[in-house]
């Protein structure tokens, strides 16, 4: 197969401008019709220390961040060090000669380029020097000139027309630099199919916030925190140009309770956070799960415990998520996949809140979150909103006849809401009746008890929220949930085409259990493993809890995405010696 | 409320009511019910405080202050922690929304945000607006949503059985009127200095800021009226006495004092020193220590969304334009 | 066998004094020699409302509330109507004729006293009506006058001298009034046999406490919450007569954030709360976990969720202690049986939080908490106290050298401590190094991520916190923990001696789980069920998740202690139809 | 410290200090190291700060004074918070406690509560003791424990890249010189009110209130140094630009005046009204706005103890006869 399939670093010290090189030619990219995964790992720190940032190219879609490097571009020693390592054997190294000494006994192309004294002495502005690299890097990828030059005047760095010419310049040193010493890798990426509006470029943090908005949030509080600023930051933005409100509270506490009495309006409200605010949130969640007032909360997971490592990816906080608050909260937690699934799922988070009057907890992760990827535009009209169920506004029952909490078929009763309905309550997070007057009884405990489980356990049928994949007669199969989906399935891929028989299921609802596809695929396979970012099996945990099975694992913590090498291994090494 | 929302106003996906979507017998009932009363604010429910709790007297005056303002129950969200104060909500025929300790102030803000059609109130205690909840106060009051805050102070915990709060005198003073703090305080009295909380909140920057005692029901109803009336953030100190845990019935009885007739409600460093003498005096003010106009939040944003959108808001698919 | 067994409820208005002649009694009776159990149930308002006590006496100690009523004292209508269901069909109810009516049709015996009217008009201190009510009680339970005298003199009655005559005054109107009418249920309880200063009386929160300074607590920081804040309130006192410092905070999270201040110098310290608390607490509880703080943080659990039901009890809070913390952080969680248990347990919680160096929840609950047992004293020269790991003090290590978070072979690092030790070290919430030094590697991760895991696996180790009751040959076997104990036990022996082969499992040590015992247990008995006051089975799915086992639940949700006799039921029912 | 507590205080637990139980060696140690200089108080750890950061001169201010009063390492300890300004104890040669977002202050009275010989110092920033922490601030102020709390305030959150804080201005003042906050207040700027966080302090009833400027490297270090010195609880407001996301440094330093050199530091009402007046006229006073001694929570517990065993600590036997 001649699939395109580049994986490309560039590494240097924070704050450089590596990161600008890799989102620019990410974008460039992708705006060029072809498909693009990113994959930053920072330092906590706001400047200094090693960073990096990855763009991995393909003609499809794209589903892992690549695993061992086709192209690495390194400024420094330090990162040279740190990276050399995971070149392929067939990979290429562009190194500056005058910041670091490339280790001759690998056995790998090494290019010099000394980017730093062109900067200096041809260029003459420092600010300059990422442009540099990237043109180092089109005319290394094949890129013509004139392409690469477009990519740069349709690129921040077009932005200001007064900048824009030293820009080109600093690119046409790159062409030159690379011409003159004959450097060629024999690559030509195609860039020609120019993409039009029906493909977007989007972290996992701007989809999510694009459906969320789509699905009728209007309301959003929260509180900065890495890595889930970013979506405040981009519905501070939005949320006004749509009529809605954006308030950046004092803390998380005030953030979830705010968003509850939004909700209490009858507004759809969301409200994003990472792990530490997470576990601030789980008292007013329980309020939620009380009240039965519809909420949205992200959860961006990062490495814990505690403050932990902000700026890496895990998948941590799922026992969190599922079983964090005191008493019987139940709630529901769902998990996206992709980029794309982050819209998606956004859309599905809110119809699950107000379908079902309860909050939701959508988790993501630091690199889902903040890794671009290309999807197609949603086709807005076909996206499905759901809303509250109310009281027929007749008027004819009167408060006090009217009960809020009305034990209904399925369990979910009409919410009147101030302003609009003359049925008013008064919501309460004390035991109570139907009547939502307090009530301490045995009885009034366990009929809403019932009432708040049964509604959630009912919003397992909900279609689309776990998918089988692979082979029918598999001699494994591998467990996901949440964004190891594309790794996974990646690796299933590469497994299946050796002639493996393996499976994957993966999961997007995690509470209510999907018990019936679990168990469906766990008694037909004879070895099943759950795959996870974490160090003790939460899900695999929470799996045999419900199920009363008996499961393997494959758990990685190392602060970093899988890698579809690392499964694809997994895999051939149960299957060989298992 | 003074300054109501132009009609284009943006309420957050909020629903219009139900008669304006045609319903027209309710609209009807609506109407008819005109001139509403105490009573009409009063729920079904029988309060559940202890006799002679300086609750009732709050609770009276702020249904009395509804009824003089005519509003419609269902225009009305009253927001509250937990507390004995707490409870308050479920007496008033009105929606309400009880939610955790401590955090009936951001409920009541997003309630506002999300529609500022709706009169809020925040009502809660000493404890829960001032241990708790104290961090939420400054962030409120820098806000400045058009929302009445009540506090029932009565400087102990009433629900939790009558430990000090924030607001309880330091030292041995408050032992003597109590049964219960002598136990969580039981050498030296209260270590901790007490807290200003009306200082405090004028310090904070709030737009009006009062104070008033359950035992005066006229002049407490008018105290919270004002609130109501206020257009931004409204702080009402509800000295309300807890005969169970701190019977402060006598000695406040003797220190309540008006603020003198030609009192300047415009000068703030004057109210924080009128505030702050008070301890050392040992007299109470009621009366509105302060009191001034700046714009509120709903007033800014009609700002933000001139700027955002103008006339017409943007459709979803125009904000995804950007990621193409 | 002619067992002492007598279950006696006072019912009445809340704040009206029932709850004070059931507090006179139980003490009375248990400094006669006698074992007594309390039980409450009361309204979350202040005053007004049904309230109930009900004290149980045996000669041997008691282990649960009691399944019907022996004598049953009512106050009023309401309370008759609540209550007279319960009353055995050999049993008595003693109702105030002028307050209620009493329903004829019931065949019991019903004895009317008319204790507001003697009160008003022979007493004529309403006051007294309590010390009427129990001598009523008293001369009832057959004790003679001179005995009841003495139990007024020594109970709260006899303290201030200028009440103590009208109140034996009224104790004598009580006796005068059975006298005279001739009443005498045949009941002669054996008051004679005087008790020592061997035999203790307290609630669960007394004995707790008292077993917190006995394990060396010097620190205690905490928030006023139902039903924890007696522990607060005890403390308060006791505290300072030890040297201890014992701050009310102003929420929560400054109670243990304080408290992991203060165990940072090297001081025990603690913090109780029930479920709101608790919620707020947990993102410092990941904390704790990560800087390795020793810390107690005791639970006493109430009905749930959000405020729910906060005079009631409940146990389920255990997901939350567990699972309650984004990340990975491990903890122990442990639960106590009885009030004695509540002594040696909170020495316990002590002696691992200080030897393994990491946050402990002890986990008790509204009735564990607030009912009163007879105890004996514990011998203070027994109890073993543990130290936490220190580097030994020759100061030839300097700061730089010391490794805080050494990889010791039991994963157990020297603590120093400020002010005495000179290896001062940075302890941070952010992942770090052996060094303490803050590290996002891959490997610092994993080796930290072990050793806090590892750490916390080995207490499994730890004796005492698992115990096998009942048959060998058992067809049945209940699992529980925590404070069904007792009445577990007390429904083995009834069943046992009907000839039921069944057998109990009781854990004190929930986390980490004692996968041995409990898989040993389980795979030995046909049909095993866990025993909970929760609605979903939190002990059983975590069991299930941990073993891959399916069990069956039994599970009471109405806000009340297990009565031995709901138990006893549910084996017959599994046996004989099972 | 000016008020070392007696021999007799009681430590909460904490053990001796290990040359006291016998190692001479370290004793003599530490008895050489008499005159310890800045150095001394540098850490291995390279501060991970941006070039130009305030946070520089804090630091090296702090390291200054705790020179100046030649402490032990081991007897100093520094709590902090979550911020860019919370990573300062890492940087420190002493006992460090880098603890939860907003929870340094009760961490740090924990410290001082259970071994009250040590030095306290809580640091932090803005938004971790004013946002999330602000509920905390007026309790530790009324526990008055002999802790130096020093905010390093940039009127912006740092470390989360730059959103405003609760000490940023109001309106689109703040945003011309920040590339990051527009993102969080694109059309309006911040349409919170600003707090004033000195004068909140000082109602609080602060015993020990300064500004300091971290460009004024002297004053900052003797600033600081007289909080240390003053026995109760200091607040030191450390002026601390970010020229990453708010960079202050130009206005601040046109805007930084010392207070009057009559300044009298005894009268709480003048403090707040310069302070509140400030903000109208555009400056910073560096200095002590307020001081006065009342007598800390170490002292009272010595009342406490004097009441609850007087001579001799009760045993725990004994404690358990009340239920015997
Ligand atoms: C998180 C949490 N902590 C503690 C409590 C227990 N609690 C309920 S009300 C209250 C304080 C009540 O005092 P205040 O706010 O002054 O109200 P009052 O009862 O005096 O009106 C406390 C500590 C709780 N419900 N939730
Ligand atoms: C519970 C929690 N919420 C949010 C965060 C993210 N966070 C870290 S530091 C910070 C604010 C930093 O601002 P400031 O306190 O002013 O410190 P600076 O970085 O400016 O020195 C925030 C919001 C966190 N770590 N924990
Ligand atoms: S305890 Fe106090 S505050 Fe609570 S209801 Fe009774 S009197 Fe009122
Ligand atoms: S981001 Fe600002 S506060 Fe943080 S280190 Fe950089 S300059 Fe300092
Ligand atoms: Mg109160
Ligand atoms: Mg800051």
């Amino acid at each position: 197969m001649d699939r395109l399939d580049l994986t490309i670093r560039i590494a240097g010290e924070n704050g450089e401008g590596v990161l600008t090189v890799g989102d620019v030619l990410a974008e460039a990219l992708a705006r060029s019709g072809l498909h693009i995964y990113t994959f930053k790992n920072l330092p906590a720190e706001i400047k200094g220390g090693a960073s990096m940032t990855q763009v991995r190219v393909q003609d499809t879609p794209v589903r892992s961040p690549g695993d061992a490097l086709d192209i690495l571009m390194v400024w420094n020693q330090e990162n040279y060090d740190i990276h050399v390592g995971e070149v392929k054997s067939t990979g290429v190294v562009i190194f500056d000669p005058d910041e670091c000494e490339a280790d001759e006994s690998l056995e790998l192309t090494q290019i010099g380029v000394p980017l730093q004294k062109i900067t200096k002495t041809v260029i003459k502005t420092m600010k300059s020097k990422n442009v540099l690299a990237f043109g180092v890097l089109t005319t290394c990828l094949g890129i013509p000139f004139e392409s690469a030059k477009q990519m740069v005047a349709e690129s921040r760095w077009g932005r200001r027309k007064e900048f824009l010419e030293s820009n080109i310049n600093a690119l046409k040193q790159a062409y030159i630099y690379v011409d003159d010493n004959d450097i060629d890798l024999g690559l030509r990426v195609p860039v020609n199919q120019r993409n039009g509006h029906a493909q977007l470029i989007m972290t996992g943090n701007d989809a999510l916030c694009m459906g969320a908005l789509a699905a009728g949030c209007r309301y959003y509080a929260g509180y900065p925190i890495t890595p889930a600023s970013d979506v405040m930051e981009t519905l501070a933005k939005a949320m006004p140009r749509v009529g809605g409100v954006l308030m950046q509270t004092e803390d998380e506490i005030a953030a979830i309770t705010a968003s509850i009495g939004a909700s209490f309006t009858g507004a759809k409200v969301m409200t994003a956070t990472a792990g530490p605010g997470l576990s601030l949130m789980v008292e007013a969640l329980g309020l939620a799960t009380m009240e039965e007032i519809p909420l949205v909360v992200v959860d961006v997971m990062r490495g814990g415990p505690s403050t932990g490592m902000p700026t890496k990816t895990e998948q941590s906080d799922l026992n969190l998520a599922i079983h964090g608050a005191h008493g019987e909260a139940p709630r529901i937690v769902i998990a996206a996949t992709n980029t794309e699934d982050c819209f998606y799922t956004a859309v599905k988070a809110f119809n699950l809140a107000e379908k079902y009057q309860t909050p939701v907890i959508l988790l993501s992760d630091q690199h889902l979150s903040q890794r671009a990827q290309v999807m197609s535009r949603p086709d807005l009209s076909q996206v499905e909103v759901v809303e509250r169920k109310q009281p027929d506004g007749n008027g004819s029952v009167s408060p006090q006849e009217f009960d809020r909490y009305e034990m209904t078929e399925d369990y979910i009763s009409p919410m009147p809401l101030p302003g609009r309905h003359g049925q008013h309550y008064v919501a309460t997070g004390l035991e109570h009746d139907e009547h939502a007057h307090i009530d301490y009884s045995p009885e009034a405990h366990i009929r809403m008890t019932e009432k708040r489980h049964q509604k959630i356990e009912s919003a397992v049928n909900e279609p689309g929220f776990v998918q089988r994949y692979g082979a029918e007669d598999a001699q494994l199969g591998l467990i996901g949930w949440g964004s190891s989906e594309g790794p996974i399935l990646e690796a299933l891929d590469r497994t299946l085409a050796k002639g493996y028989k393996v499976a994957a299921l993966i999961f997007k609802m995690l509470h209510p259990l999907p018990e019936k596809e679990a168990r469906a695929f766990i008694e037909s396979i004879p070895v099943v493993s759950v795959v996870e970012l974490n160090a003790s099996g939460q899900f695999a945990n929470y799996l045999q809890g419900r199920l009363a099975v008996s499961l393997q694992r494959f758990n990685i913590i190392t602060g970093l995405p899988f890698k579809a090498g690392d499964i694809e291994e997994y895999i051939e090494g149960v299957l060989q010696y298992g | 409320m003074a300054e109501v929302p132009a009609a284009d106003t943006a309420k957050t996906g909020a629903p219009e009511r139900a008669e304006e979507a045609g319903q027209a017998e309710q609209a009807n009932q609506t109407k008819q019910a005109t001139k509403r009363t105490l009573k009409d604010y009063r729920s079904e429910v029988k309060p559940t405080w202890c006799p002679g709790c300086g609750d009732f007297g709050v609770l009276a005056a702020l249904q009395r202050a509804l009824a003089e303002r005519n509003l419609d129950p269902r225009d009305v969200v009253i927001v509250s922690g937990i507390g004995c104060s707490g409870r308050l909500p479920e007496f008033v025929n009105a929606y309400g929304l009880h939610v955790v300790h401590g955090r009936a102030l951001p409920a009541a803000q997003g309630v506002k945000a999300a529609n500022p059609d709706l009169t809020v109130i925040a009502v809660g205690g000493d404890g829960d607006g001032f241990a708790i909840g104290g961090g939420h106060v400054p962030h409120a009051v820098r806000r400045n949503q058009d929302i009445t805050y009540i506090v029932m102070d009565n400087q102990v915990y009433g629900l939790t059985k009558g430990q000090p709060s924030p607001s309880t005198p330091t030292g041995m003073q408050a032992l003597r009127r109590s049964v219960s703090m002598p136990k969580m305080a039981p050498y030296e009295g209260v270590l901790e200095g007490q807290l200003n909380i009306l200082a405090m909140v004028i310090v904070y920057g709030c737009s009006f800021v009062a104070r008033t005692f359950s035992s005066q029901a006229t002049e407490m109803a008018k105290t919270i009226g004002l609130g109501l009336d206020h257009p931004g953030f409204a702080f009402v100190h509800a000295m309300s006495p807890c005969p169970t845990f701190y019977n402060t019935y006598d000695p406040w009885k003797e220190s309540f004092l008006p603020l003198p007739e030609d009192w300047d409600t415009g000068d703030r460093i004057k109210a924080i020193d009128k505030a702050m003498e008070e301890v050392g005096e040992g007299v109470f003010h009621s009366g509105v220590f302060f009191q001034e106009q700046y714009r509120t939040y709903t007033d800014k944003l009609q700002d933000v969304y001139a700027k955002a959108y103008g006339d017409e808001q943007a459709t979803i698919d125009a904000l995804m334009d950007q990621y193409a």
